[in-house]
């Protein structure tokens, strides 16, 4: 026992490794400018979505739930947080500790979601459980669109229609601005806070996984009555686990959200659009592995907003070009192939054939 | 996984590699963001060939200043953490200045990044306010509050209804800021606005509801502060219910004859406030309009003329501060800013222009009517 | 009279959305996976019409049988190179995520091919629209066509599936693929079938889309495809005249939303309504209960 | 006194009479037997003990205390630990860790203390561990226990179930056909087994076989059920030679 203790210690210290040599690499070069300028505006990308990935992966991986309302809860996350920070930024000036309040707020809103949308929710099963967070999303989504929040002498004002019917007065400010959402955000993530985001979001997720109640998520997904004949409480686990997983998805959110100068949701980023990518992310890495969560969501924004962007630059050849232009035509080719490679029983079978069959016991 | 984990380290250090790209300065680099992919791509696709045509014409009359003009379009699949990300491939590229981008939301984005690096940047078609805020940023249209302050007006001034009704793209940038200014306007207008219903990105099929309740309202002009996919969708509509009332648009309208297929008979006396005219006779609205169609296929719409006059009025600031592409990106911006300001600018959406310190243009709106097909002007 | 123009308008969509979800609801049924691409599909089939009509010329009734025959093949090729390398695949959500794949193939295939500019799509429907109540309430020629067609197909695929042998085959596929291969049921080429029919029925749905809502553009048929798997889940997914009631349900309640609460709103009240109608009823309006033996 | 003790359970599903008038009493230490043809409603019998089921009538009381109508979960804290009859185990989890799951409300500490590895998680964990080996050295699975419980073969699949039932320690332990699909070589091992279990554990066994061999050899009391009515009832050797019994099982 002594030896499954240390080896699953030794595989969460190659995963928090792989964090920490990846920010040892970039860090050093985007501070002394060595970096290309698209490479560094793609770090803090990159931390939220592997915060993203690594928390849906506790739903579907780990609670074995498929959920395609995962944007939501970041767009939740996102748009508290941003109101937040929105509203101090003339009262606390300190983008460490408004940065820090901002996540708490924001992954306790997420939290908060998670809550109310999984206690009626969790009940349904596999593709209605699925339709039903995507039908979550979209409502929060919808909702975001129509709201409208301003500040005047008077106090906050609220509407569901729009900024004309705030009724602000003299010198009133629109917070929130239905589809224009929320501009002027304090830019406030940075990827030193995104690398500890991660670290930490993994750090709960591999820490959960191990303890008492990690395996009682786990005990649900592979055999729920089973879990129930045991004295499992069914609803508070899955509860638990979605609760965790929304929040850290908000907290992904959060980083989204002070990492550009404006934020709405649109169905490209806060819609199923959204979710679903981060589902893909998910089964690339590997369902359950969170280490592939990690390495997963960086590989596949590389290749779409890296490598295809930089092709045209490398040459003048025309097949450069059409790579670089129909680079969201290049990115569904390479998805599908990388798809059928990876989990078609047949090209599992060769590989094991190939490399052994050690895959097997590294399961888990 | 481990297989996994090769491959990226190999990506990452393929990715190192191709940061280190030099540049020599003797040609302008300038880049355009917008969406070429997802549903926004007919905006962005028709502001890069635009760039593109202009670019060819400026080069073989001799560039700008002497110096050829390079052009790179990144897309931003409208979203404005890509449009970040074009952005900054862009710099790698080498861009000295900036024409773009084509949507709003993606704008103001990126508006903050050009700011930062003290970047030129013209958007053809960003129309939110925030999309020029920057002392470096300007823009080829107008604002969104300057066009529903217009439309009213204008319906206002001419008398052309008592009671309006609007049906605006509640999940939309644009539509929204010119609805609300268009209401805000109207209350000092000799109207009444009787309805207003929204739609949004995910339910824009149907817009029986939105028509019925202007029809019931007595609308007899409906206002459209959005593109023309989905007016076309709205005529169609309203056609089916025989409900006639004056359908009155905005720049996005424009478009709405060449969508192919369309029974443009549904469109007959729809008008519309627009600056730019595909069917103006004017020799340098013909020479864009048939080197488009001859080029890319279909007749060019509000923002592809945007585009082309985006990069003629760069040519023409950079003109009259003399600037050269030897210089910083910082300098060329200063020298930019200082040139837009001085120049009177004829072009396609409008003959002489001028931008104010806030980058924002002068110049009228044409208000048009869809007779017999084509736009007439109106008075 | 509104109450009853706003009936209509919602069963016009709806039927629409119910053309959609039967070609999904038939695929999930039997093939047990959530195709995606479905609504993709939908838009090639809107294409091969609208350039079989615009460019070469052809009559209505031959371009939409082109435009089946093209789904078609298009149906079996994607089930042949995405799909079925995956069956079997230690996870189902493997062919989903492919599923998603093959959907942003097929939108950018077209946005390079078709170009990214709205077609207006001319109706393919002949009729001249029902006028009742003198002429106060009016029914498209659109909304007949689909209605009937969608009961043709439920009948049609209710038949088929309980009549004839390939019927059979599927739905013993439906049940347990494992038993019917040892039954000696050729699973793969009843999927294939499966495929092939859903593909047709997305030609025709395709059509009858771009001709009440005439504007298609390659996303056209993504957020219809959304809605239409949110139809089949309302009306119990697998279930085949579950498809048509919950198509229909859905359009009239999207419309009565934006009539009676807020056309902003829309969205957010169907999807609202879809998840009381699933709390209440697990499994939507016509589907099995799901009984787990222990 | 007794464990378990049922009086008048019955259930109905759609108009069908699954269990009707069924009583039990099974005392400390007991290994009883429940018998019967296939339908004769025995699963369903220990889903009405389990809580799967709530009955329609009667009472169940399991060292005197009334657990009728509980929840599953409830029924576990309560005492009663089951097998399935198509082997149900956590297989993605390693089989040390089907073990410790079964200990979940017998060594608790917070999610919390879980994460930051506090004194209590340690402690917790440390005692799970020891007894969690201990019970694979009974069951012959300590060697096993990094592996996943999917990769077992059957029959210490079997006995890895019984391992996860035990460690709820339960007063009362149900197995469902744990012969189902074994040799006769198998079987006797297996009996030998159970045997073993209720004399270490000193645990009191209710199961249901097919297997006349293995009730006749083990079971010291039975009870037939057909078409959800007892049949006969008590002393082994006395119950299967009644002549409705035999005819119950020659007719099937």
């Amino acid at each position: 026992m002594k030896k499954t203790i240390s080896r699953t210690a030794r595989q969460n210290a190659i995963t928090y490794g792989i964090v920490l040599a990846f920010f040892a690499v970039m860090q050093p070069l985007a501070m002394t400018g060595k970096l290309s300028s698209s490479l560094s505006g793609l770090l803090i990308p990159f931390c939220y979505y592997v915060v993203l990935a690594v928390s849906l992966n506790l739903t579907v991986g780990i609670l074995g739930e498929l959920s395609l309302g995962h944007a939501g809860f970041m767009c939740v996350g996102a748009f508290a947080s941003a109101f937040f920070s929105k509203c101090v930024q003339g009262t606390i000036t300190n983008s460490l500790v408004r940065f820090l309040l901002a996540l708490l707020i924001g992954s306790a809103f997420a939290a908060l979601f998670g809550i109310l949308i999984g206690i009626p929710v969790l009940r349904l099963r596999g593709d209605y459980l699925a339709i039903v967070t995507l039908a979550f999303g979209e409502i929060i989504k919808n909702l975001v669109n129509v709201l409208f929040i301003g500040r005047d002498s008077e106090g906050i004002h609220f509407s569901m229609k729009d900024s004309l019917s705030l009724h602000l007065g003299e010198g009133g400010e629109v917070l929130v601005n239905g589809p224009q959402g929320i501009s002027g955000i304090s830019r406030d993530s940075t990827f030193i806070l995104g690398t500890i985001l991660v670290l930490l979001t993994l750090f709960i997720v591999l820490r959960l996984i191990q303890s008492r109640d990690g395996r009682a998520i786990m005990a649900i997904r592979d055999n729920r009555i089973a879990a129930e004949s045991i004295g499992i409480n069914i609803t508070k686990y899955k509860l638990m686990a979605f609760t965790v997983s929304a929040a850290l998805a908000g907290a992904g959110g959060v980083l989204y959200a002070h990492n550009l100068a404006t934020l709405t949701a649109t169905s490209k980023n806060f819609g199923y659009n959204m979710s679903i990518m981060i589902l893909v992310y998910v089964v690339m890495g590997g369902i359950g592995n969170i280490r592939g969560s990690v390495i997963a969501p960086v590989v596949l924004n590389l290749v779409l907003d890296y490598f295809l962007r930089k092709f045209q630059l490398m040459g003048d050849s025309p097949v450069l070009q059409f790579l670089s232009d129909n680079r969201m035509l290049i990115y569904a080719i390479v998805l599908i192939l990388i798809m059928v490679m990876t989990w078609s029983p047949k090209m599992v079978e060769k590989r094991n054939a190939l490399f052994g069959r050690r895959k097997e016991s590294k399961e888990g | 996984m481990n297989k996994f984990a090769k491959i990226a380290s190999c990506v990452l250090a393929g990715t190192m590699v191709l940061s280190t790209s030099a540049f020599a300065a003797d040609t302008w680099k300038v880049g355009g963001i917008g969406p070429t992919t997802g549903g926004a791509a007919v905006y962005g696709q028709a502001v890069a060939n635009a760039m593109q045509i202009a670019a060819d014409e400026i080069n073989e009359a001799g560039g700008i200043n002497g110096y050829q003009v390079e052009i790179n379009f990144q897309d931003d699949e409208h979203d404005a953490e890509k449009a970040v990300n074009a952005y900054n491939t862009l710099k790698d590229w080498g861009m000295q200045i900036l024409e773009g981008t084509v949507t709003s939301t993606p704008c103001i984005a990126v508006a903050a990044e050009t700011l930062n690096d003290n970047m030129f940047q013209i958007t053809p078609s960003g129309s939110a306010q925030e999309c020029a805020a920057g002392a470096n940023a300007f823009r080829v249209c107008f604002t969104d509050p300057a066009q529903g302050t217009m439309s009213a007006l204008y319906i206002g001034e001419h008398g052309l209804a008592e009671k309006v009704a609007i049906i605006y793209n509640s999940s939309d940038v644009y539509s929204t800021g010119i609805y609300e200014t268009f209401v805000t306007e109207a209350e000092s207008q000799g109207f009444e606005v009787v309805s207003v219903e929204a739609f949004t990105e995910d339910s824009k099929t149907d817009f029986s509801v939105q028509l019925q309740k202007a029809k019931e309202a007595g609308a007899d002009l409906v206002f459209l502060p959005i593109y023309y996919t989905e007016a076309s969708l709205i005529l169609t509509q309203a056609a089916a219910m025989e409900y006639a009332p004056t359908f009155f648009g905005v720049d996005g309208m424009d478009g709405i004859l060449d969508v192919e297929g369309f029974d443009t008979t549904l469109a007959e006396g729809v008008m519309l406030l627009t600056p730019f005219v595909a069917s103006a006779e004017d020799e340098l609205t013909q020479n864009f309009v048939s080197k488009f169609e001859e080029l890319y296929g279909g007749i060019p719409n509000q923002f592809a003329a945007d585009a082309y006059d985006g990069l003629y009025a760069i040519k023409a600031a950079a003109e009259a501060s003399d600037l050269n592409p030897d210089m910083s990106i910082s300098d060329i911006c200063e020298g930019l800013k200082a040139g837009m300001t001085s120049i009177t600018f004829d072009g396609l959406t409008g003959a002489g222009c001028t931008w104010d310190e806030n980058g924002e243009p002068t110049k009228d709106p044409k208000a048009m009517v869809i007779e017999n097909g084509v736009y007439a002007p109106m008075e | 009279m509104t109450f009853l123009n706003y009936l209509i308008s919602g069963i016009s969509l709806g039927s629409v959305y119910a053309i959609i979800a039967l070609g999904y609801t038939m695929v999930y049924g039997i093939a047990k996976m959530l195709n995606f691409a479905h609504g993709d599909v939908i838009m090639v089939g809107a294409y091969t019409v609208f350039v079989a009509m615009s460019s070469s010329g052809l009559p209505a009734l031959p371009a939409i049988l082109l435009s089946m025959a093209v789904c078609t093949v298009l149906g079996v090729v994607i089930e042949r190179v995405a799909y079925r390398p995956l069956r079997g695949a230690a996870s189902p959500l493997a062919v989903l995520i492919t599923a998603i794949g093959v959907s942003y193939l097929l939108q950018n295939l077209a946005l390079l091919i078709f170009g990214s500019n709205t077609k207006s799509f001319s109706t393919v429907v002949p009729l001249s629209p029902l006028k009742l109540a003198g002429g106060q309430i009016t029914i498209s020629g659109e909304t007949i066509v689909t209605i009937l067609a969608s009961i043709l197909i439920v009948v049609g695929l209710s038949l088929f599936i309980n009549r004839t042998k390939p019927g059979q085959a599927m739905l013993a596929v439906s049940e347990d693929q494992g038993a019917a291969k040892l039954m000696g049921i050729n699973v793969n080429g009843t999927i294939a079938l499966t495929f092939a029919i859903g593909s047709s029925l997305a030609a025709i749905a395709g059509v009858l889309l771009c001709s009440a809502y005439p504007s298609l553009t390659p996303y056209t048929g993504s957020m219809p495809g959304i809605k239409a798997f949110v139809a089949a889940v309302f009306g119990g997914i697998g279930s085949i005249p579950g498809a048509m009631i919950g198509g229909i349900l859905l359009g009239i309640i999207e419309i009565f939303g934006k009539a009676y609460i807020s056309s902003q709103m829309a969205d957010a009240i169907v999807f609202a309504v879809l998840i009381i109608v699933l709390l209440v009823k697990p499994t939507g309006i016509l589907g099995k209960p799901i009984r787990e033996k222990v | 006194m007794a464990i378990l003790e049922v009086k008048n359970l019955g259930i109905s599903f759609g108009g069908l009479r699954a269990v009707n008038e069924f009583n039990l009493t099974i005392e400390k230490g007991e290994l009883y037997g429940l018998i019967g043809p296939n339908g004769a409603g025995k699963t369903t019998v220990f889903n009405l003990l389990t809580g799967v089921y709530r009955p329609d009538s009667g009472v169940i009381f399991l060292d005197g205390k009334d657990i009728t109508g509980k929840r599953t979960i409830d029924i576990s804290k309560e005492g009663i630990a089951r097998t399935f009859q198509n082997i149900r185990l956590f297989g993605k989890l390693s089989v040390l860790d089907n073990v410790k799951a079964g200990m979940h409300n017998h060594h608790t500490y917070s999610a919390v203390a879980g994460i930051l590895h506090t004194g209590s998680w340690r402690r917790a964990e440390r005692e799970m561990d020891e007894k969690a080996m201990q019970l694979l050295k009974v069951f012959e699975l300590d060697q096993e226990a990094e592996h996943l419980a999917s990769n077992l073969p059957y029959g210490k699949q079997r006995k890895l179930e019984i391992a996860r039932a035990l460690a709820t320690d339960p007063k009362l332990l149900l197995l469902d056909e744990p012969a189902a699909g074994m040799n006769p070589q198998e079987t006797q091992a297996l009996m030998d087994m159970i045997r073993l279990v209720r004399d270490q554990f000193d645990m009191t066994i209710l199961l249901i076989e097919h297997d006349m061999k293995l009730v006749s050899g083990i079971c010291e009391e039975l009870t037939v059920l057909n078409f959800g009515e007892v049949l006969a009832q008590g002393e082994t050797s006395t119950v299967l030679a009644e002549p409705q019994v035999i005819t119950a099982y020659l007719g099937e």
